[in-house]
């Protein structure tokens, strides 16, 4: 029955393009369904408002492929937004940005020690993060809202609120930091370290690859990443919340692995973590585009992950039902 | 070997040493800081403390199993809402109107039933596709949570019955019926992991699953059993704990799943499966609980709650490594 | 079960089986038979099929057609618990245990007995357990954690396996790579007790002295075709390899014939903990140093010191008359240190990665265009060595856990030699590598060597050391027991100094 | 001190609101020497505040205040407390009618009349600019589940239809008292509806996402209207940008929490709805208000 699955082309094609393949049958359901959603001013909205979960997706992709978790991103980006709005009226944009980036890079570098240099257990270290992080946060902000004094008379709204080219900020951060990232993992050397600690961490020791300090870079990177977000978010709302980025780790990951990243390490691309984002991000728009509550969106998501990933995963085995007893 | 099977005993020990350090801390602490003239190892505090240990400890031990056995569920959370409304919901029920005081079974087995064909759904999913647990229940916890919203929309969904709060309140030779769960729970897993077939292959199956699956062991079914399992003990921690409160919100138990995860590790199940004790996960969930309890005792904030229990977290984990690093000369890998 | 089976009727029957993966016809038609009470040895290169013809009785595979028939019945074996009721019991090529389960629970893995509502009958369980282990003259007990015995030993309880059951067959997929010669011993025992019960053995193995020893019959494979069937009395190791291969072997030890160069590497008095101690020995260039030893005997862990993967405890090492710090892999690749270990799918591989980009992966950060690596480069070195080592993959692109065992090993060995290192140490370098491959392995080594390469060579098989070294190194139990050059060196005196029962042997101990 | 009291409070830190109530309480304990209180915070879930009502109850305080996770999860603990003759004070959002015999009283503001007057606001508004046959509201409301939300949403969409029949509610999402996935909700919506007249949003801090994301479109002449007016509320009212919210001051209802305990302990006769006053607030009126603090 399983069998001539493999050999079908089908089978071959979802393989390589399952989740592309995915994405198009949705855009054209809701594309049907609502013909607004296909206009252009909701297209660049959806994207404009993926991009503070795509780029923290780009940083947590290095993390996954070099076989480790990052569940601490979200509370991670509410501390950076936190902290350069509270900074901005402090020392002025132009200090705060580069001291934010700073801080939230030691936040990195201590969860990349941890992990990478102590080589304890990912999960668990950053759910202690998430946890510790937001502590530090609400010490930070004294659990207040942070807002700009002045909101009109900063230029620090440009990258959340202005557009170059006709295309909004925000968008262009994203779309320069994935071609960057993207070269970084699939063209560098850097990149190749990155896959082979994930795929088998004692192999690439063994071959003179330093292990810890590539886990670490990876979560330096993620927490760039986040500081990027945070910035963006900041930028955005000129004002925030200390929970703004609660609760995004988990959609984070979901976009990831919805590109179809295992959580074994070893596999994944840029491109397809900004396919899994786009995902999460148009189906979110496509329902509430619809009417249904917010929680069918729940619902979707949870039968989309789990179809594009198996239809993954069976086209790689070469048959649909797993061969376990 | 002498030495190995004594540093493995240490491991064991450990969790309780450190409850026993949190005891000793909070008292101390707590003479100088507390505001509260009651002792804070007194007695009534400490059986408190069980029976509030209560509904993420039942979960804990269920976690505790599927983590034994390789996988993780991230969903409990959710059934534990939905079972509640369940439960709550079906009291009220035309149905069932004529039953008197006996509604309150049925809707406690509706609402049990409802866990294990959540946990069914994980199991099955995990069996036939072949996808990681991981993934699946983490789609799961959105899943369900969006399924308990449909039942009631954003609404809470409450029924007060005073003879089940009253049950529920009980005191049984000075033990809450909550700890009276608790307790069973213990027992029941400790019996079923240690003597009985499954138990031991749900082990092998964690263990070296490649292993398992040549010895012929059906490791699907088992995992199955499993995600029942924990299925059945989420709706049985709603189950004790909205008899007492009757009404629950739609987004009660969120941030369960990773309570239980941290309990059951603070206890020394082995992340990857294979090792793992249920006696040892229940002192991970009353350390949790005791931390709580005491940071609120000596007067911590909300801001330190929060980083106290990440960073205590991580300091577990890392004793537990030096505990585990080997004579020198050690691989470097 | 007592229902005579006479001989002439065979335990077991393949008939035409083809299997195919992706991009690999793995088995094409084989059919042979065994009988009860006959070893019947299965031989082939790497990558001939063996493993995969064996996971397709034992029910891990499904083949594409073909029958499987047991005792004059056509059976499907849709899983190993099938194939385990249908009688066929598996010993597998790498070990399949839990390391957390007692010895017992992983004998009896997926059939513990069990007494009412699926409580497990420990009594019982502990009982046959102990027999079994009386029977394999183990000195370890039921109630060990598998965890805590040594690899052979683990391979001892692997084996017990074999005695649970009322087999009709059980296959060995090469049991003795790790075991001593004591423990193949006992092996050899179990096996010709289960011959006299009547069962049938396959026997997997590419060590010929053993399928002469212990075999009836040889069946031959060869790129997943069945070659023939050989009564072991009536043939030669010529003949074998002749059907393996398809030519002749050269199995004349290689006499060096070249000058030795200055001492590349010296190691003095070097100790680390209690796994070796008091260690010195030289190696010069365009020489071949062997270390011989049991399993366990700690020649690894010096492999792995020189490699910076252990600190050391004492001593130091000397490259090139300059003492040297080599405190991570790193360090000793930039010394000129390559390390071929002893685990290629632990330590050697990234399974997932493709074979390229494996071979390449210690000097990736070199082989780079601007910021990028250079695919030209990297396709080049894969190229040169997939030529000279005659590696057998349909395109660098495969992956490289979808290589027979022999064909990884070979992209590791490629791997450190496209570093032109100036000490090659190789661990246990033919281990699970067929004839043909070995021959041109050690001859590699020699060419090595000839180029002015310092080589140290692991191995735990006899031959090997004998065929490829200079100069061998016994090891016993962490300590150096003699030094003997290839002149002098006999099997009995070389077998005598890794016992512990050499003249240096009272002092050491 | 003479009192010992007890409070556990329902999610300090999600937002400046709850953050600015656990600091004026604190104050308002520290500022007076008969009272010392044990401060606690359930972080949302209401097991934990179970567990620390059953703590205070152990640790035998004089009065216990709670503001609730949950409205009617709590009843039984609370009734627990009573049984231990402990008087409990509930603060800023009720619990359910069935509780009422066990708590002396409760302090705090009244959402439904919060959410009716925002419906008045909004209205009013429409009125005056003559739109209030044809006017389109969308509505975000607070975090599914909490008794806030549900009430305010609960007192705008009942009192709404009394005012201006014929303003028709387009759809309700929820926001999460959070300012961000309100901006979220509010893109969706602009796509989605050409005409929106009107935003009701559940506080102040969602009211604001909702407004950036509808400057963020170009989407002008749009009546902003929430509830806890926050300081961005003010700030943006100031500006012109936001039309009106409810003035609701948690200084003033920690204050009143307090108070209402101590005059419980005091033997005083205190009414057993002790609500604060929660004017409207308006571009019109907004000079009579000083700046929220949070
Ligand atoms: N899961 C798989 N997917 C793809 N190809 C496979 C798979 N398993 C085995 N092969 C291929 O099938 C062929 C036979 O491999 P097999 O492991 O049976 O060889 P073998 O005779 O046991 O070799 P060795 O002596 O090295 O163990 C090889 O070419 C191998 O690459
Ligand atoms: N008690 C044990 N538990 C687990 N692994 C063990 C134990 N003892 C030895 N080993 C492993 O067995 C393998 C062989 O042992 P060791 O490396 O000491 O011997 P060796 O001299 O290198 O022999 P060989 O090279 O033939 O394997 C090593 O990988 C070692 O880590
Ligand atoms: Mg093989
Ligand atoms: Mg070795």
């Amino acid at each position: 029955m399983a069998g001539g699955f493999s050999r079908s082309n089908i089978g071959g094609l979802l393989a390589k393009q399952g989740i592309l393949i995915a994405f198009v049958i949705f855009m054209i359901g809701f594309t049907i369904a609502n013909e607004r959603f296909l206009a252009p001013e909701n297209v660049m909205g959806v994207v404009r408002s993926s991009a503070i979960l795509g780029v923290m997706a780009l940083g947590v992709t290095f993390v996954v492929i070099s076989g480790n978790l990052d569940l601490s991103v979200g509370s991670m980006m509410s501390f950076s937004t936190i902290v350069v709005l509270d900074l901005h009226d402090k020392i002025g944009p132009a200090l705060a940005i580069p001291a934010m980036f700073a801080m939230t890079l030691c936040l990195g570098a201590f969860i990349g020690f941890l992990v990478g240099y102590l080589k304890l257990n990912s999960l668990i270290v950053t759910l202690g993060m998430l946890s510790a992080i937001h502590g530090l946060t609400l010490t930070y902000s004294g659990g207040k809202n942070m807002d700009i004094a002045d909101k009109d008379g900063t230029w620090f709204a440009v990258f959340g609120q202005s557009s170059a080219l006709g295309i909004p900020v925000p968008i262009l951060i994203f779309g320069l930091l994935a071609a960057v990232l993207g070269m970084v993992l699939a063209k560098t050397p850097f990149g190749r370290k990155v896959y082979a600690v994930g795929g088998n961490g004692v192999a690439a020791t063994f071959s003179g690859i330093r292990r810890a300090r590539v886990v670490f870079t990876c979560y330096l990177l993620s927490a760039f990443c986040v500081a990027t977000a945070g910035l963006i978010q900041a930028s955005r709302s000129l004002g925030s919340q200390n929970t703004v980025g609660q609760g995004l780790e988990l959609e984070v990951l979901a976009a990831v692995i919805l590109g179809g990243a295992s959580l074994l390490g070893g596999s994944g691309t840029i491109f397809k973590t900004i396919v899994g984002v786009l995902i999460l991000g148009f189906i979110q728009n496509g329902l509430l585009l619809v009417g249904l509550q917010f929680y069918a969106q729940y619902v979707v998501t949870w039968v989309i992950i789990i179809l594009a990933v198996w239809l993954d995963i069976a086209a790689k085995r070469g048959r649909l039902l797993s061969p376990i007893a | 070997m002498n030495n190995e099977s004594r540093t493995r005993l240490i491991k064991k020990g450990a969790i309780w040493g450190f409850i026993l350090f949190e005891l000793v801390f909070f008292s101390v602490a707590g003479s100088y800081l507390s505001l509260s003239e009651s002792a804070f190892m007194d007695l009534d505090n400490m059986l408190l403390l069980l029976k509030q240990s209560a509904p993420i400890g039942i979960i804990a031990l269920g976690m505790t199993i599927i983590m034994i056995n390789g996988n993780i569920d991230l969903s409990v959370g959710a059934t534990y809402a939905l079972a509640a409304i369940v439960m709550l919901d079906s009291m009220t029920w035309p149905v069932f109107a004529g039953f008197g005081d006996w509604v309150i079974p049925v809707s406690w087995i509706l609402a049990l039933m409802t866990g294990v064909a959540l946990g069914a759904v994980n199991g099955l999913i995990v069996w036939k596709t072949g996808v990681d647990a991981f993934i699946v229940t983490l789609g799961a916890m959105l899943g369900y949570r969006g399924l308990v919203f449909m039942y009631n929309g954003e609404e809470p969904t409450s029924h007060l019955n005073w003879t089940l709060v009253d049950f529920a309140e009980a005191q049984f030779l000075g033990l809450h019926t909550a700890t009276w769960f608790l307790l069973a729970v213990v027992g029941g897993l400790w019996f079923l992991m240690n003597r009985t077939v499954h138990g031991r292959n749900a082990y092998a199956i964690g263990d070296n699953r490649e292993a398992a699956v040549n010895a012929g062991i059906r490791v699907g079914p088992h995992m199955m059993i499993n995600f029942m399992l924990i299925g059945f003990l989420a709706a049985l921690s709603a189950v004790v704990f909205y008899s007492e409160s009757g009404s629950v919100n739609p987004n009660d138990g969120e941030l369960f799943e990773l309570w239980a995860i941290t309990a059951v590790v603070l206890g020394g199940t082995k992340l990857t499966g294979g090792a793992g004790s249920i006696v040892s996960t229940l002192g991970g969930v009353i350390a949790i609980q005791l931390l709580r309890k005491g940071l609120g005792y000596i007067g911590a904030g909300t801001e330190t709650v929060n980083l106290v229990i990440g960073l205590i977290l991580i300091a577990v984990l890392f004793l537990d490594r030096q505990l585990n690093i080997k004579a020198k000369g050690e691989l470097k890998v | 079960m007592s229902e005579q089976v006479s001989a002439s009727v065979p335990a077991l029957r393949l008939e035409a089986i083809v299997k195919t993966f992706p991009g690999v016809r793995a088995l094409d038609g084989v059919s042979f038979d065994v009988m009860p009470g006959e070893v019947h040895a299965l031989m082939g290169e790497n990558g001939a099929g063996k493993s995969t013809l064996m996971k397709v009785l034992g029910g891990i595979h499904q083949p594409d057609s073909g029958r499987i028939i047991v005792s004059e019945t056509p059976v499907k074996m849709s899983s190993p618990l099938e194939a385990k009721h249908k009688g066929i019991v598996f010993i597998h090529q790498e070990l399949s245990l839990a390391k957390e389960l007692t010895v017992a629970e992983n004998i009896y893995l997926g059939e513990l007995p069990r007494k009412r509502f699926g409580l497990v009958d420990w009594q019982a369980l502990f009982d046959k357990t102990n027999t079994i282990l009386q029977r394999l003259k183990v000195g370890f007990d039921a109630r060990t954690r598998v965890g805590d015995l040594s690899i052979a030993n683990q391979q001892m309880v692997e084996i017990a396996r074999a005695l649970t059951h009322e087999a009709k067959a059980v296959i060995f997929d090469e049991p003795t790579a790790s075991l001593t010669d004591a423990e193949k011993t006992v092996l050899f025992e179990v096996i010709d007790d289960l011959k006299s019960h009547g069962v049938g053995i396959i026997y997997i193995s590419h060590r010929m002295e053993e399928i002469f020893k212990i075999t009836d019959r040889i069946s031959v494979l060869r790129d997943g075709q069945y070659r023939g069937t050989l009564e072991t009395a009536e043939t030669t190791e010529e003949d074998i390899t002749q059907l393996m291969i398809g030519r002749k072997l050269d199995l004349t030890r290689h006499a060096s014939d070249h000058e030795l160069g200055e001492v590349a590497l010296e190691v003095k008095g070097l100790s680390c903990g209690s796994l070796y101690k008091d260690i010195s020995f030289k190696v010069r260039a365009g020489e071949v140093v062997g270390f011989y030893g049991l399993v366990g005997a700690g020649r690894t862990e010096i492999a792995e010191t020189l490699f910076g993967l252990r600190t050391p405890t004492g001593g130091c090492i000397v490259l090139e008359g300059q003492e040297v710090e080599i405190s991570s892999p790193v360090d000793a690749i930039n010394l000129g240190i390559s390390l071929v270990p002893e685990n290629r799918k632990e330590q050697g591989l990234v399974l997932g990665m493709n074979c390229r980009d494996n071979m390449t992966l210690p000097q990736v950060s070199d082989l780079t265009a601007g910021p990028f690596v250079s695919d030209g480069a990297e396709i080049a070195i894969f190229d040169h060595y997939y030529d000279k080592l005659e590696i057998k993959t349909p395109s660098w692109k495969q992956q490289a856990g979808n290589l027979s065992g022999g064909n990884q090993q070979k992209i590791v060995i490629g791997k450190w030699l496209s570093m032109h290192p100036k000490v090659l140490i190789v661990d246990e370098p033919t281990r699970g590598i067929d004839v043909g491959s070995k021959s041109e392995i050690h001859k590699l080594i020699r060419d090595l060597a000839s180029q002015g390469y310092a080589v140290v060579v692991i191995s735990s098989e006899m031959p090997e050391v004998l065929q490829v070294s200079d100069r061998i190194v016994a090891m016993y139990s962490g300590r150096i027991m003699r030094e003997f050059t290839s002149e002098e060196v006999t099997e009995d005196s070389l077998i005598q100094a890794i016992s512990g029962l050499g003249d240096n042997s009272g002092q050491a101990a | 001190a003479e009192y010992r009291i007890g409070i556990t409070q329902n999610n300090v830190g999600v937002d400046s609101y709850q953050t600015t109530y656990d600091q004026s309480f604190k104050e308002a304990v520290e500022a007076n020497d008969s009272v010392e209180a044990v401060v606690l915070d359930a972080g949302g879930d209401v097991a934990r505040q179970i567990a620390q009502i059953e703590d205070l109850i152990q640790q035998q305080v004089q009065a216990i205040i709670i503001w609730p996770t949950n409205g009617e999860a709590v009843i039984p603990a609370v009734r627990k407390a009573k049984n231990a003759g402990i008087p409990v004070i509930v603060t800023n959002s009720n619990i359910a009618e069935a509780g009422f015999d066990f708590v002396k009283s409760f302090s705090g503001p009244d959402n439904i009349t919060q959410g009716s007057r925002s419906a008045e606001i909004m209205c009013d508004k429409f009125k005056e600019m003559g739109i209030e046959t044809t006017a389109q509201v969308v509505q975000i409301s607070g975090q599914p589940g909490y008794t806030t939300a549900i009430e305010r949403q609960k007192g705008f969409d009942d009192r709404l239809p009394e005012v201006c029949p014929d303003v028709t509610v387009l759809e309700t999402q929820p926001g999460d008292w959070n300012r961000e996935k309100s901006q979220k909700v509010m893109e969706a919506f602009l796509v989605k509806y050409d005409k929106i007249d009107g935003v009701y949003a559940g506080d102040d801090n969602m009211g604001v996402g909702a407004l950036n994301a509808a400057k963020a479109a170009g989407r002008e002449g749009i009546i902003f209207v929430g509830a806890t007016n926050f300081a961005v509320g003010y700030e943006a009212m100031e500006k012109g940008e936001y039309w009106g919210s409810i003035y609701q001051s948690p200084v003033d209802d920690a204050k009143a929490a307090l108070k209402t305990a101590i005059d419980v302990l005091d033997g005083k006769e205190v009414p057993f709805l002790n609500y604060f006053d929660t004017p409207k607030i308006t571009q019109d009126n907004m000079s009579n208000f000083t700046k929220p603090v949070f």
